[in-house]
């Protein structure tokens, strides 16, 4: 039975990969747009049907299979395969669960695109799926580290798609860059690992730190260095910033990778090795407390933001921060949890927002309004995805972020879930912000031409909002918080509401006013530096363009300069000894013979004083 | 299959082919372009198809030098007509095949007297072939010039000047020595390689002396013991004659006013092959042959090779020039190719041959995709270009495939030579050399993905019109190179089992038992 | 003896007399005369060295071969500018001192040695040099010919009139 | 190679030569420096392989000298071979000087100076 899962996993693996080569190698077929997104959605469709398939009826048994990958002296290097457990099972059903409703999604998003850019798009999400369904099945780092990469390079590839724009092409480089940078920290990490324990597979390292093994010398540096891939793939400070700007690709791709799966990549790697960072503290301590951080950091800018993507990228960035707070505090399952939760209502709510943007034409919260009116079904949806977003009970959005709390709660690290605390509470309010603003709020701009979206874009909407109340009726009903004590459910349930409620005081009935309530100290202080971004990005722009750039310039300037300086100096001394020299050749064949007749001059005196001794 | 490559003298018609093929050229296809590409391509084919045949037939288990051939040439000397291949010179021939098959495609629109432009390309690809196969140092060597030297003649006649101001404390020696020309650069290489070359057959005399002046013969000097301190002097002529050709630092100045200045098909020939022959010297010649010398000296190696991985990619970021660029990423990737072989780990030595192989065929595809550009725009600088992607789609696919096998991502040939790099630096007695070729690879991500977002990506120049995509010939060079990237990135054991067989017993000899 | 001994004297007298005079004379064409009787002087040298073959060679081919070329030379190439036959010299004195400097260097070199004793003349001369030249020199001797058949035409092609 | 006059070593050495060896050396060294000189000084073209045939003919002296003196006949064989090549020579020699007459309208070897750098 074990073979069968793992022959369904590579099934589910081989089947956008399939697509992937045909619509690659294939050019007339790209270049049909719709047909190419037709292949890749049915391949992406049965690899959906058996991933299911293996939830539910798999032998639930966890399966291993290692084929080598790098041969070696003594036995292969390193190896790909497989692994079917718990977490990439429920990850291979979230992954083609979501890729499939953003695909169906993007056919009607996209409908006014050029066929061979449609094609390219298609090819682009049959690879990204593939790489996210080798990713959760990795049997080792490396092969999660070669998935990881593809992953960030599909990420680069879909930012990109619109790469005329200045812009767009300026956020795919930026999001590479940043992430590379995590990356290197993460390849480097398991290299040492590698070095340390000769093997990259995760069953033997946990063996390794279950006989105690691990943790050996240097052991925190490796764990912290691999920590920084996560850091930079799930956008954690100060590593976060390359994910708002990520919202210049096209919205269904800001669903797909940057909210539900790719920077998710991050905690499901955390989570994957967690027996390996439970054996260096330090690092587990760090990861909780920058997730804090982040968590907090990210939803003041979100609270401040006026463009509908970015507020929830902010909100992606503040609960993947939940998410490795939650496993810095010792509960990776509350953090998974929340990881297949949010995959849903995040996707949800972007390709809500994608809708909205679709109708309306402008990113702007506040060039919006009363638009609930005018797309009630869009609205409902969004509504769903922001009662999940914000915790309302029953959606699971509640369910998963109070398990978040009561376990950093029993963890003891009462300043990780104060700071949590404050983020659930401004979590609800700029949810509700953007909902009042643009849906409930004043109209700005007359819409005679707002309509809800198409069927091809409806549907999705409609199946994840069906999914998410789902999932939370399930998780209503199957009452996994045991042990949660009741006062943190109401805890959890009043900064949900109080959220609602300042929002609702704020941008609807008016009872504050919040420009006036951004205006006070220390709110003020606040205020701004989320306007700015806290600096972040101006810090590295600065770095980018003075330090490393300027370098650059510098280290160009003394090879060309200095180091080719030296030999042209030479060379050009060579030529002007050359010159000088040169007036010994009169031409004149009699000058030449004097050379000679003084050659043999001395040819013969030296033989006379040389030869003559005895 | 095996029978048969050794009953047809494989190695000597993988070598002498093109050099027929030249012959050919010169005396049959006088004003007949298309016999000359015809002859070209049938020729290089038949090395490509024997060194695949080759690879595919090489025994994984006997590993040792295969495909033996020795007749004497000079008995009183000790000089004979001695071919062989490993595991790492197998990959190195297969390499060569791929860049020379995939160069004659692209040079396909060589206008001006292509039939001495083809004729000297394969007279060329004959030398590499030659040093790559041949086991006897002196036949090696005549081998080494005869692929040094046509260089000049294709710099200086086929070659593309460039523009380079003069300016610093050594301004007017620019003026006075015309750099930036393609006279200059074409000279700079010849003499720089010469001079290289000097050192190096000092170092092969030194050890034929030393030896008893009997046997020019690889595998006799390989069995011959050699005092530690000739070691040591003649693996620093090594080194500096070789590493001159692998552009170490600070010798490596030749190779960017070359490769810039080269026409396509020489620049794939000369970063892709070329200058891992000066690697492949240093691993054949320097650590097989003088192991103690190795061991002893690996410091100074791996520390000059972090200078050029770090030094290559800043350099090659400060560039405006799209064919600087390439040339001194080049830099960069011979010093990782050097460091991992500096690393004497398994993984890391591997890693440098893999590397070898990786980086010739990437740089192949660059240069290739380079010249295409060259050709369509007529421009290099980098600057001035912008959205061609809309134009020419291929070309930029190509171009970013061949970036990120640079920047090292996975699936790509790139990736498993960097992460065996990595694995070899930090298994290493230095660990501290991860530090630099982590960071250099990050450094790459920064300059390639910049030059392929300005050139590719952004609104459409206003400078150019009328661009167009690759077509005809030069697809099968972009094609073939592509190919060869993404497969070897996938099953990277398709080079590693033989290379395998071949580092193992290199590192046993140098590290002891 | 002592006849012998002045006629050598007086040759040698007459072979340098000449020799200054080749290079001295303002007159071309007397150099060329005086060249003759060099040669002519240097012929009897050989007859005193035993060697009636080369005297014989030295006049008829030498002596008189040579001469009539530099005459027609000298003919060709002045008649056609019809200038004076006259030549001047350059740096005489140096070109003067250089000669005496390794006349003195080889004469010094002579001067602190002995002769050897000296051998029997070859008897046979003429014979033994004919069966040389058919001999062991066969080769060079053909190859000579060659030369001269090549010297020949070099000779022809370059004085030969422009079209 | 050996001696081309073998047969006859077996005779003994005796010299009636009343002048000895090196009075015919000295002669021949004076000749070829006198040679020497008018090649250094003559302008003329001619001039200069007068003095190139007076060096030549130094050498004769020399090599009929060694030859008569060393009892050995390989010298007149040289000797021989000198004068077949220096009237070669001299042909050759002549004709490039009118060669290059006709080129230049001159002789003289000071304006000869194509290959001055």
């Amino acid at each position: 039975m074990a073979a069968q899962d793992l022959r369904d996993a590579l099934v589910v693996l081989a089947l956008p990969f399939a697509a992937f080569l045909l619509l690659g190698v294939v050019r007339p077929l790209r270049r049909r747009g719709r047909l190419a997104g037709i292949v890749s959605i049915v391949a992406v469709a049965a690899a959906l049907v058996v991933a299911v398939r293996l939830e539910l009826f798999g032998a639930g048994s966890d399966a291993v299979g290692l084929w080598p990958w790098l041969p070696g002296d003594g036995g292969p290097m390193a190896s790909v395969g497989a692994v079917v457990d718990v977490l990439s099972r429920k990850m291979l059903v979230l992954v083609t669960l979501v890729s499939l409703l953003v695909q169906i999604y993007s056919l009607g998003y996209l409908h006014e695109e050029s066929a061979p850019g449609l094609g390219r798009y298609f090819a682009y999400h049959a690879l990204f799926a593939f790489s996210m369904l080798g990713l959760v099945l990795s049997p080792s780092f490396l092969q999660m580290f070669i998935f990881w990469e593809l992953v960030g390079l599909c990420s680069y590839l879909l930012i990109g798609y619109y790469y005329d724009r200045p812009s767009a092409a300026r956020a795919a480089v930026k999001a590479f860059w940043i992430t590379r940078l995590g990356d290197l920290g993460f390849v480097a990490g398991i290299v040492m690992l590698w070095a340390a324990t000769g093997t990259f597979d995760f069953a033997p390292l946990f063996a390794m730190a279950k006989e105690g093994t691990i943790p050996f010398e240097g052991f925190g540096l490796v764990m912290f260095l691999i920590y920084l891939g996560a850091v930079g793939k799930s956008a954690q400070f100060p590593l976060h910033v390359w994910l708002p700007d990520a919202m210049e690709g096209p919205t269904p791709v800001s669903a797909l990778i940057h909210a539900a799966t790719m920077v998710t990549a991050g905690v499901f790697m955390v989570t994957r090795a967690y027996p390996l960072f439970v054996a260096a503290p330090d690092v587990l301590w760090l990861i909780g407390t920058v997730g804090a951080f982040t968590a907090l950091l990210a939803a003041t800018m979100a609270c401040v933001e006026n463009d509908i993507k970015r507020v929830l990228a902010y909100s992606t960035v503040s609960q993947l921060s939940f998410m490795m707070a939650a496993i810095g505090s010792g509960v990776p399952r509350a953090g998974f949890l929340h990881l297949l939760t949010h995959g849903l209502f995040k996707a949800l709510l972007f390709l809500g927002a994608g809708a909205v943007i679709h109708a309306v034409g402008t990113n702007d919260i506040f060039r919006m309004g009363r638009l609930f009116r005018a797309l009630p079904g869009t609205g409902t949806v969004f509504l769903v995805g922001t009662l999940a977003l914000a915790g309302i009970p029953p959606l699971p959005g509640f369910f998963s972020k109070e398990a978040i709390l009561t376990g950093v709660w029993e963890s003891g690290r009462t300043g990780v879930f104060a700071v949590l605390a404050l983020t659930a509470f401004l979590t609800a309010f700029y949810m509700f912000r953007v909902m009042f603003v643009a849906f409930f709020g004043r109209a700005h701009a007359p819409y005679e031409h707002a309509h809800d979206a198409p069927p091809s874009m409806a549907v999705p909407l409609w199946v994840l909002a069906g999914l998410t109340v789902l999932a939370g009726l399930r998780l209503a009903m199957g009452g996994g918080e045991e042990h949660a004590p009741p006062w943190l459910l109401a805890l959890s349930l009043a900064l949900a509401v109080a959220g609602f409620v300042l929002a609702w005081a704020a941008y609807q009935a008016g009872v504050v006013s919040a420009s006036a309530l951004a205006s006070t100290f220390p709110l003020s202080l606040v205020d701004s530096l989320a306007r700015r971004r806290y600096f972040l990005d101006a810090l590295y722009a600065g770095l980018y363009r003075g330090v490393m750039l300027g370098f650059s310039r510098l280290i160009g300037w003394i090879d060309r300069y200095l180091v080719d300086g030296l030999l042209n100096f030479l060379s050009a001394c060579t030529l002007r000894g050359g010159d000088l020299l040169r007036g010994i050749q009169s031409g004149r064949a009699q000058d030449y013979l004097y050379g000679v007749a003084f050659g043999l001059l001395a040819l013969v005196v030296w033989a006379q004083l040389w030869l003559r001794r005895p | 299959m095996t029978d048969f490559l050794v009953r047809i003298h494989a190695l000597s018609v993988i070598t002498w082919s093109p050099f027929v093929g030249a012959l050919l050229i010169m005396f049959t296809a006088r004003r007949h372009p298309l016999a000359v590409r015809l002859i070209a391509t049938v020729s290089v084919s038949v090395s490509t198809v024997l060194s695949i045949l080759a690879y595919a037939a090489y025994n994984r288990d006997a590993a040792g030098f295969q495909f033996y051939e020795k007749a004497p040439l000079v008995e009183q000397l000790g000089i004979g007509y001695e071919l062989g291949v490993d595991g790492i010179s197998l990959l190195m021939v297969l390499l060569t095949s791929i860049i020379i098959f995939a160069g004659v495609f692209a040079s396909w629109t060589v206008a001006t007297r292509s039939q001495e432009f083809y004729a000297l390309l394969l007279a060329l690809v004959t030398g590499v072939y030659g040093v790559f196969v041949s086991l006897d140092l002196f036949v090696f060597f005549l081998f080494y010039e005869l692929a040094v030297l046509p260089m000049y003649l294709l710099i200086g006649i086929w070659g593309s000047s460039g523009d380079v101001r003069p300016r610093g404390i050594f301004a007017w020696a620019y003026r006075e020595t015309g750099v930036g020309s393609k006279e200059y650069a074409a000279m700079k290489l010849t003499l720089y390689l010469l001079f290289g070359s000097a050192f190096i057959l000092v170092g092969i005399f030194a050890l034929y002396v030393s030896a008893g002046a009997t046997s020019f013969s690889f595998l006799d000097l390989e069995a011959a013991s050699f005092d530690p301190r000739l070691q040591r002097w003649v693996f620093l002529a090594f080194y500096v004659g070789f590493g001159i050709l692998a552009g170490i630092w600070p010798l490596h100045t030749w190779s960017p006013d070359g490769h810039a200045s080269a026409p396509t098909a020489v620049s794939m020939l000369h970063a892709g092959v070329l200058m891992k022959l000066g690697a492949y010297g240093v691993v054949r010649m320097g650590m097989g042959l003088l192991p103690d010398a190795a061991a002893s000296l690996v410091w100074l190696v791996g520390g000059i090779a972090c200078i050029n991985v770090v030094y290559g990619a800043l350099s090659a970021m400060a560039q405006v020039d799209l064919k600087y660029v390439i040339a001194y990423s080049s830099v960069s990737h011979m010093g990782l190719v050097m460091l991992g072989a500096a690393t004497l780990t398994e993984a890391g030595l591997n890693g440098s041959v893999f590397q070898m192989f990786a980086h010739g065929v990437m740089t192949g595809l660059f240069f290739a995709l380079v010249g295409l550009v060259y050709e369509k725009a007529h421009s290099r600088a980098i600057f001035s270009m912008g959205g061609f992607g809309r134009a020419m789609p291929g070309i930029a696919t190509a171009f970013t495939i061949g970036g990120l096998s640079s920047l090292g991502l996975p699936a790509t040939s790139g990736f498993v030579a960097e992460l065996l790099t990595f694995m070899g630096a930090w298994a290493s007695a230095h660990p501290w050399w991860l530090v630099p070729a982590v960071a250099g690879t990050f450094l790459t991500a920064v300059y390639v993905l910049r030059v392929a977002k300005q050139i590719f990506w952004g609104p459409p120049s206003p400078h150019f019109s009328h661009l167009e995509d690759a077509k005809g010939p030069e697809w099968v060079a972009i094609v073939v190179l592509v190919a060869v990237i993404v497969v070897f990135g996938l099953l990277p054991s398709l080079a590693l089992a033989p290379v395998d067989t071949a580092t193992v017993p290199l590192l046993a000899r140098i590290l002891g038992p | 003896m002592t006849l012998a001994v002045a006629a050598f004297w007086a040759v040698a007298a007459v072979l340098l007399a000449s020799s200054l005079a080749v290079i001295l004379t303002p007159n071309l064409f007397h150099s060329v005369l005086f060249l003759a009787l060099a040669l002519a002087a240097t012929a009897c040298v050989f007859l005193m060295l035993e060697s009636p073959l080369l005297f014989g060679v030295q006049l008829l081919l030498y002596g008189l071969g040579a001469v009539v070329f530099a005459v027609f030379a000298i003919m060709l190439t002045e008649r056609l500018v019809g200038q004076r036959i006259t030549q001047a010299s350059r740096w005489i004195v140096n070109g003067l001192i250089v000669g005496a400097g390794v006349a003195a260097a080889v004469l010094g070199f002579l001067a602190g040695r002995p002769a050897p004793p000296a051998a029997a003349p070859p008897a046979d001369a003429v014979a033994g040099v004919a069966r040389a030249l058919t001999g062991p020199f066969a080769l060079p001797f053909e190859l000579l010919a060659v030369l001269l058949v090549a010297a020949l035409l070099g000779a022809v092609y370059f004085a030969r009139a422009e079209e | 190679m050996g001696g081309v006059g073998e047969e006859r070593r077996s005779l003994p050495p005796t010299s009636n030569d009343p002048v000895g060896l090196n009075a015919y050396l000295i002669l021949a060294a004076l000749v070829f420096s006198v040679g020497l000189a008018g090649v250094l000084t003559r302008r003329n073209a001619i001039g200069i392989l007068l003095g190139i045939e007076l060096m030549l003919n130094a050498v004769n002296i020399n090599l009929a000298a060694f030859s008569r003196f060393g009892g050995d006949l390989t010298g007149v064989v040289f000797a021989l071979f000198t004068i077949a090549i220096t009237v070669a020579e001299m042909g050759v020699g002549l004709a490039l000087v009118i060669a290059i007459f006709r080129a230049r309208r001159t002789v003289e070897a000071d304006r000869l100076d194509l290959l001055k750098g």
